[in-house]
């Protein structure tokens, strides 16, 4: 078997059945999609398979024999982010960072697929990737930011919410 | 469909740091000959974001910008304690740790400046990077100098470590429960309101919106704060109307093994969340503030709960509120059976769910 | 620029954002044996004819039980005078479906999985007790030992009281008596990083052990004692954890996967899947909570009684300490004068419970809250004006007899009150959290008063 | 894992590589059988892995549909079919509906956790029929009489007839992986006949014959619902729960389908 993986042409020698997940982590060492649950559940697998997202877990490796796979690493390195990990960085939309590479990938393919800013639709688009830690606000907010074509330089400041300062009204 | 709205509103206080105290952290922190700071701490990110919180206060409090911080929690043989990163201590006493260490440096930093300058370091100040003489600005050596001056000329380290222990409170009258000193190190307050809407016909509640105030004493670091307020917030949800493992409680049958089976809330059940903070400093905490994480989702539950009896008249106090649990809720109450027990100017809810209705060995208050 | 009270970017974010920041389960080691556990098929026997013979016997497959644990039982909270209760691997009797009692080591996922299947034992089944109300009945099943609620609190009592104030007198005076029960769930922390520990023998003699605790030295403090090793033979990395909420403070996997390191001298690596996650590894605890207020027409809330039953699981863990957090926070955010709480740590054959964020609290202010929310609704009482007159204030002092120094109630009531657009009478509009005085210190709550400068 | 993983590259490969269908597991996305192999549950000798065996084609012949086995469940909202697009869009979430397909969602069997089979009501409610190839060769059938031996027999197409009206009601039941809890789907053909099937009910979907009688009676009918299924308690709901709500979602169905009159 033989994959495309962030451009490269990759032979597999995994079985046809191991999963996707398994495939790139295990045999190939690319790390950022996580093994989160490998019930197709959680989505913190999620990868793009030319394209289009998938639970890599769900996914075996024969299944998807030819296609172009593109992981976290084919979108941008530190040093370049891509826009969708620019507005993940400065909306704060990771907080342990577990569900992180999934949650992106996903937002890339809606993104790519003409998706809005509208909240719900974002919502819906993502809506089965769990997140445990952040309420979910500040990964919409981001995704929302890439199709707004906001700019910043998230190595400089973070975005924020409105939320409301009293002081000290004690 | 008939859907009903409801508000609840709930106030709540939390302690930060361990009850009863007694739980220690540690930090030690080096300067780079070039003036860039090493800080060793041993506490666990879970997300919460310490290692950004932490740095923040060394920075400030050394007086050096936030990007010459290095972070190191990642190994007991570097770091020194921490109890760990629960009971909302990883800023309130960790960061007390790292401020404390980071104050230390600060004098070392000072004192070496003093020689360099031939000022009393008590007359210097560390703004930014730079070490200056307070009322005469141009007098001045960055932190890098005197980093390099330490570690080439003076053979010194730049170092200093900090810890951060409240004495443990004992209970000192185990029959009333009175301590010898304050079991918490600070409380911090909050407040929630939460609207709903309840279908009648099958009794599925849905989280509309979420107005919360939070006291969080000093925000260190606002974006960090709203983070743990709307994670929170969804937790609470999941408290409050989605998640039990033992979907038939007491009963353990049918616990849920994945994640189409226990129901974490997802993106789609977000409700509009409101969110104001109150900075009311700790005596304790690092630049004032308290901890923030655990109280989160404890507001939500009894406001969700108000909520849905204001909507449809009905009280669940079996969590979760389950779209099962408000339908048998509605039908007592249809069958005008649910109407409080009322004996004197006793008035009983839920007598059914007490231990006296079910256990003989244990009894509670009036009822028994 | 200022640090403190900044925007700055996270200082994790971008490694996030590439996927580069290195969770345990992607620390990449060769020759790792991958770790599966044998787990008790039901809730509650007594365990014969353990068998690991078979397993054992399988190619690059080590298998460790509880004869293998220098110490089977290991108090994590020992410091507070709370005793080791529970095995690290069941030895005779197992009390919750999922208990660990044999671990092995095999040089893959297949293998240890095969393995498993090959350890046999026999369990004689007893009736399980999972209902919290029925733990102190004359016919229950009898859990431990020494019975089915924790006998350990100061001078061994077995249950935690707080005493405050004359009870008797409140409910006497009161003008009603609102009761009711509140039956908070079992949850689940649910982190989307699972349970995953690596261990490492080194040359030196040292085992590394890459965790994703919560606590980096309470886990090594536990991995010590049951192993008997000072604290330089252990190394543990982690410090960035998938996520946690209290569930990664309980040292699940380090222990026995330092075990299997050790004897099988080779790296061992267990990730545990999400059905364990899901149905084996500790939850929230449940609780029974049962209020009683002693309120006035008015609105004062004279007094409490409070009966809490902590389901704790099969064994203590942190139960004892969730549940003294619990009581003493029992009236939440008001000053109450007259208090009668007590509180049971109770057994099940349940999954063992832990912490989880808001841990003892979380249950209480759902209780209180919305037993509060019924009273004004009994009394016929605006609910924010009900709380915002017995909130507590500076010098008022909590169920331990402290004073307070700086209760914010007010404020933050008074906050919501304003975001929801719900009018409060100018009594309470303009409401602090001052000492209290005039119509705010009615004679009940005279008594209760303290010194806030006191400590 | 498997000894024999077997990737037909045609539909007749497929039937004949599948043959009496005895010991082989058929994978058509893989959103059911992947985790099951993962966590040791199924060890399969042989595997049909139908990713390339041309069976995902959907022909549209005036009112006559014919969708393949593999056709993904996502694909069903291009149809136009209202209660079928509801129905397919109440799947899990999108990444898992661009995976899944309509065989295999025909052909699972009893979720333990979850009921299973989404497409199920809505299929039984279009009247759809099976070909689907085993032990006895080639068969066409109805869906009614397949599910019944669904685990022994290879799905190749599903064909219906495109209705006037579709309907489709589940209980929005927040979670995040969306097994459909309860849900009824509805259909009107163009001489008036109403069809009502439900899954989320004990054992694979169902037709709510009674409640079909019933149909100009919404109240009756919803009431007649219950005798035509039976129910079962799993995490996400009870048994009794179930009884209480599929008779509102009958309600909401036939509302649906009267609107669009």
């Amino acid at each position: 078997m033989n994959l495309t993986i962030n451009g490269v042409e990759t032979p597999i020698e995994s079985g046809p059945l191991t999963s996707l997940l398994d495939v790139l982590r295990e045999e190939l060492g690319i790390t950022s999609p996580k093994a989160g649950c490998e019930q197709g559940g959680c989505g913190a697998c999620t990868v793009l398979v030319d394209g289009e997202p998938r639970r890599s877990c769900l996914t075996p490796a024969a299944s998807v024999d030819g296609a172009a796979i593109t992981t976290v690493e084919g979108l941008g390195t530190p040093e370049n982010l891509s826009p969708v990990q620019q507005a993940f960085t400065h909306h704060y939309a990771a907080q342990c960072g577990f569900c992180t590479s999934g949650m992106m990938m996903a937002s890339q393919a809606y993104i790519d697929g003409g998706g809005t800013d509208d909240r719900e639709a974002i919502q819906h688009a993502l809506g089965g990737h769990v997140c445990r830690c952040t309420g979910y606000v500040k990964i919409i907010d981001a995704v929302a930011a890439v199709v707004r074509g906001e700019s910043f330089d998230p190595n400089v400041t973070a975005a924020g919410t409105a939320m409301t300062n009293l002081g000290g009204m004690a | 469909m008939a859907v009903k709205t409801g508000r609840g509103f709930a106030a709540i206080e939390y302690p930060t740091g361990m009850n009863q105290n007694g739980d220690p952290s540690q930090a030690w922190i080096k300067v780079k000959p070039d003036g860039r700071i090493d800080v060793f701490a041993g506490t666990s990110d879970i997300g919460n974001g310490s290692k950004t919180i932490q740095s923040q206060i060394v920075a400030e409090t050394i007086g050096v910008p936030y990007e010459w911080i290095t972070y190191d929690n990642s190994n007991t043989d570097s770091s020194p304690v921490c109890t760990g990163t629960f009971a909302s201590r990883a800023t309130f006493v960790a960061g007390k740790a790292v401020e404390k260490a980071a104050e230390n440096v600060r004098q070392k930093i000072l004192e070496i400046a003093g020689k360099e300058l031939e000022i009393d370091p008590a007359d210097l100040e560390i703004i930014d990077g730079e070490v200056i003489a307070k009322g005469a600005p141009q007098k001045k050596i960055s932190v890098p100098d005197v980093a390099a001056a330490a570690t080439w000329g003076y053979g010194e380290l730049l170092t200093g470590t900090g810890a951060q222990l409240k004495p443990y409170a004992t209970i000192v009258e185990p029959e009333t429960g009175k301590v010898d000193l304050p079991p918490h190190s600070a409380i911090s307050y909050a407040s929630c309101a939460a609207e709903v809407d309840v279908d009648e016909e099958t009794g599925v509640v849905t989280v509309k919106r979420l107005w919360q105030c939070y006291d969080v004493g000093k925000s260190i670091n606002p974006t960090l704060v709203e983070g743990q307020i709307e994670g929170g917030a969804v937790q609470g949800l999941g408290l409050g109307i989605l998640e039990n493992c033992y979907p038939y409680y007491p009963s353990v049958e049918h616990r849920g093994g994945q994640f189409g089976a226990y129901l974490v809330p997802g993106m789609e059940d977000l409700p509009q969340i409101d969110t104001l903070i109150i900075e009311n400093p700790s005596a304790d905490g690092p630049f004032g503030a308290k901890g923030i994480g655990e109280m989160a989702n404890n507001a939500q539950p009894p406001a969700i709960a108000t909520a849905v009896f204001d909507a449809v008249g009905v009280w669940v106090t079996e969590l979760p509120i389950t779209p099962e649990k408000v339908l048998r809720a509605l039908q007592k109450k249809a069958a005008g059976a649910d109407a409080p027990k009322r004996d004197g100017k006793t008035v009983i809810f839920d007598a059914e769910l007490s231990v006296n209705a079910v256990g003989t060995g244990i009894a509670f208050g009036t009822a028994a | 620029m200022k640090a403190v009270g900044a925007r700055v970017p996270r200082y994790d974010g971008v490694a996030h954002a590439t996927g580069r920041t290195e969770f345990v389960d992607d620390v990449r080691i060769p020759g790792t044996l991958w770790v599966k556990a044998f787990r008790s098929p039901v809730h509650s026997a007594t365990m014969t004819n353990l068998d690991t013979s078979r397993a054992a016997a399988m190619k690059g497959v080590h298998v460790i039980t509880w004869e293998d644990v220098p110490l089977l039982e290991y108090g994590h909270l020992s410091a507070l005078g709370i005793p080791a209760d529970e095995p690290l691997l069941a030895k005779d009797e197992v009390r919750y479906l999922g208990q660990p009692i044999a671990i092995v080591a095999a040089p893959s996922e297949e293998a240890a999985m095969a393995a498993v299947a090959a350890i046999t034992a026999d369990f004689q089944e007893r009736p399980a007790l999972f209902d919290v109300r029925k733990a102190f009945d004359a016919d229950a099943p009898v859990i431990h030992q020494e019975g089915n609620w924790y006998t350990h609190f100061e001078n061994e009592m077995d249950r935690r009281q707080i005493r405050k104030g004359n009870i008797d007198e409140a409910f006497d005076k009161a003008d009603l008596i609102v009761q009711g029960v509140y039956r908070p769930a079992a949850i689940e922390h649910a982190p989307i990083e699972t349970q995953v520990c690596q261990v490492v023998p080194e040359a030196n003699g040292r085992l590394t052990i890459y965790s994703c605790t919560q606590a980096l030295y309470f886990s090594m403090g536990v991995v010590a004692a049951h192993l008997q090793l000072p604290l330089n033979k252990l190394k543990v990395v982690g410090g960035t954890v998938g996520g946690g909420f209290g569930g990664k403070v309980d040292t699940a996997t380090e222990t026995m996967c330092a075990l299997l390191a050790q004897k099988s001298g080779k790296p061992v690596k267990w990730r545990w899947t999400r059905e364990e996650e899901f149905l084996c590894s500790s939850t929230r605890a449940p609780w029974h909570m049962e209020v009683a207020d002693a309120v006035t027409k008015d609105g004062w809330i004279l007094g409490r009684k409070m009966l809490t039953l902590h389901d704790s699981g099969a064994y203590s863990r942190f139960s004892p300490y969730g549940l003294t957090k619990h009581s003493f926070h029992h009236t939440g955010a008001y000053s109450i004068p007259n208090l009668e709480f007590n509180g049971y740590v109770v057994y099940t054959n349940r999954t063992p419970t832990t912490a989880m964020r808001g841990f003892g609290v979380t249950s209480v202010s759902f209780a209180t809250e919305t037993h509060m929310s019924r009273i004004a609704l009994e009394l016929g009482i605006d609910p924010f004006e009900l709380r915002l007159k017995n909130a507590n204030r500076i010098g008022d002092t909590s169920p331990n007899q402290i004073a307070y120094t700086d209760p914010s109630t007010v404020p933050t009531i008074l906050a919501i009150a304003d975001a929801v657009g719900h009018d409060l009478t100018s009594e309470y509009a303009g409401m602090t959290p001052a000492q209290r005085s005039g119509d705010l210190l009615p004679e009940h709550l005279v008594g209760q008063l303290g010194n806030p400068e006191a400590h | 894992m498997a000894s024999e993983v077997l990737m037909p590259s045609s539909p007749s490969e497929a039937v004949s590589l599948f043959g009496d269908g005895a010991a082989t597991t058929v994978i058509g996305g893989g959103t059911v059988v992947m985790p099951e192999i993962t966590y040791g549950r199924l060890a399969p000798d042989r595997v049909l892995l139908l990713t390339n065996a041309g069976l995902d084609t959907v022909a549209v012949d005036g009112d006559t549909i014919t969708i393949g086995a593999t056709t993904r469940v996502d694909a069903l909202a291009e149809l136009g079919i209202d209660g079928l697009t509801a129905c397919a869009g109440n799947v899990a979430d999108g990444e898992i509906r661009s995976q899944a397909t309509v065989g295999g969602n025909l052909c699972v069997g009893q979720g333990h956790e979850a009921p299973r089979g989404d497409l199920q009501g809505a299929l039984l409610a279009l009247d759809a029929t099976v070909r689907s190839t085993g032990s006895d060769g080639e068969r066409t059938e109805s869906l009614e009489t397949f599910l019944p031996h669904r685990h022994a027999r290879l799905v190749l197409e599903v064909n219906f007839t495109r209705p006037a009206a579709s309907a489709f009601a589940a209980l929005e039941y927040p979670h995040t992986h969306e097994y459909t809890v309860l849900a009824v789907s509805g259909t009107r053909t163009a001489d008036g006949t109403i069809r009502l099937a439900a899954t989320g009910v004990a054992g694979p979907g169902a037709r709510l014959r009674s409640a079909e009688s019933a149909a100009s009676d919404p109240e009756a009918a919803g009431a007649a619902a219950v005798n035509d299924v039976t129910f079962a308690d799993d995490s996400l709901a009870s048994a009794w729960y179930r009884e209480q709500t599929l008779p509102v979602l009958v309600r909401r169905v036939l509302a649906q389908l009267e609107e669009s009159t």
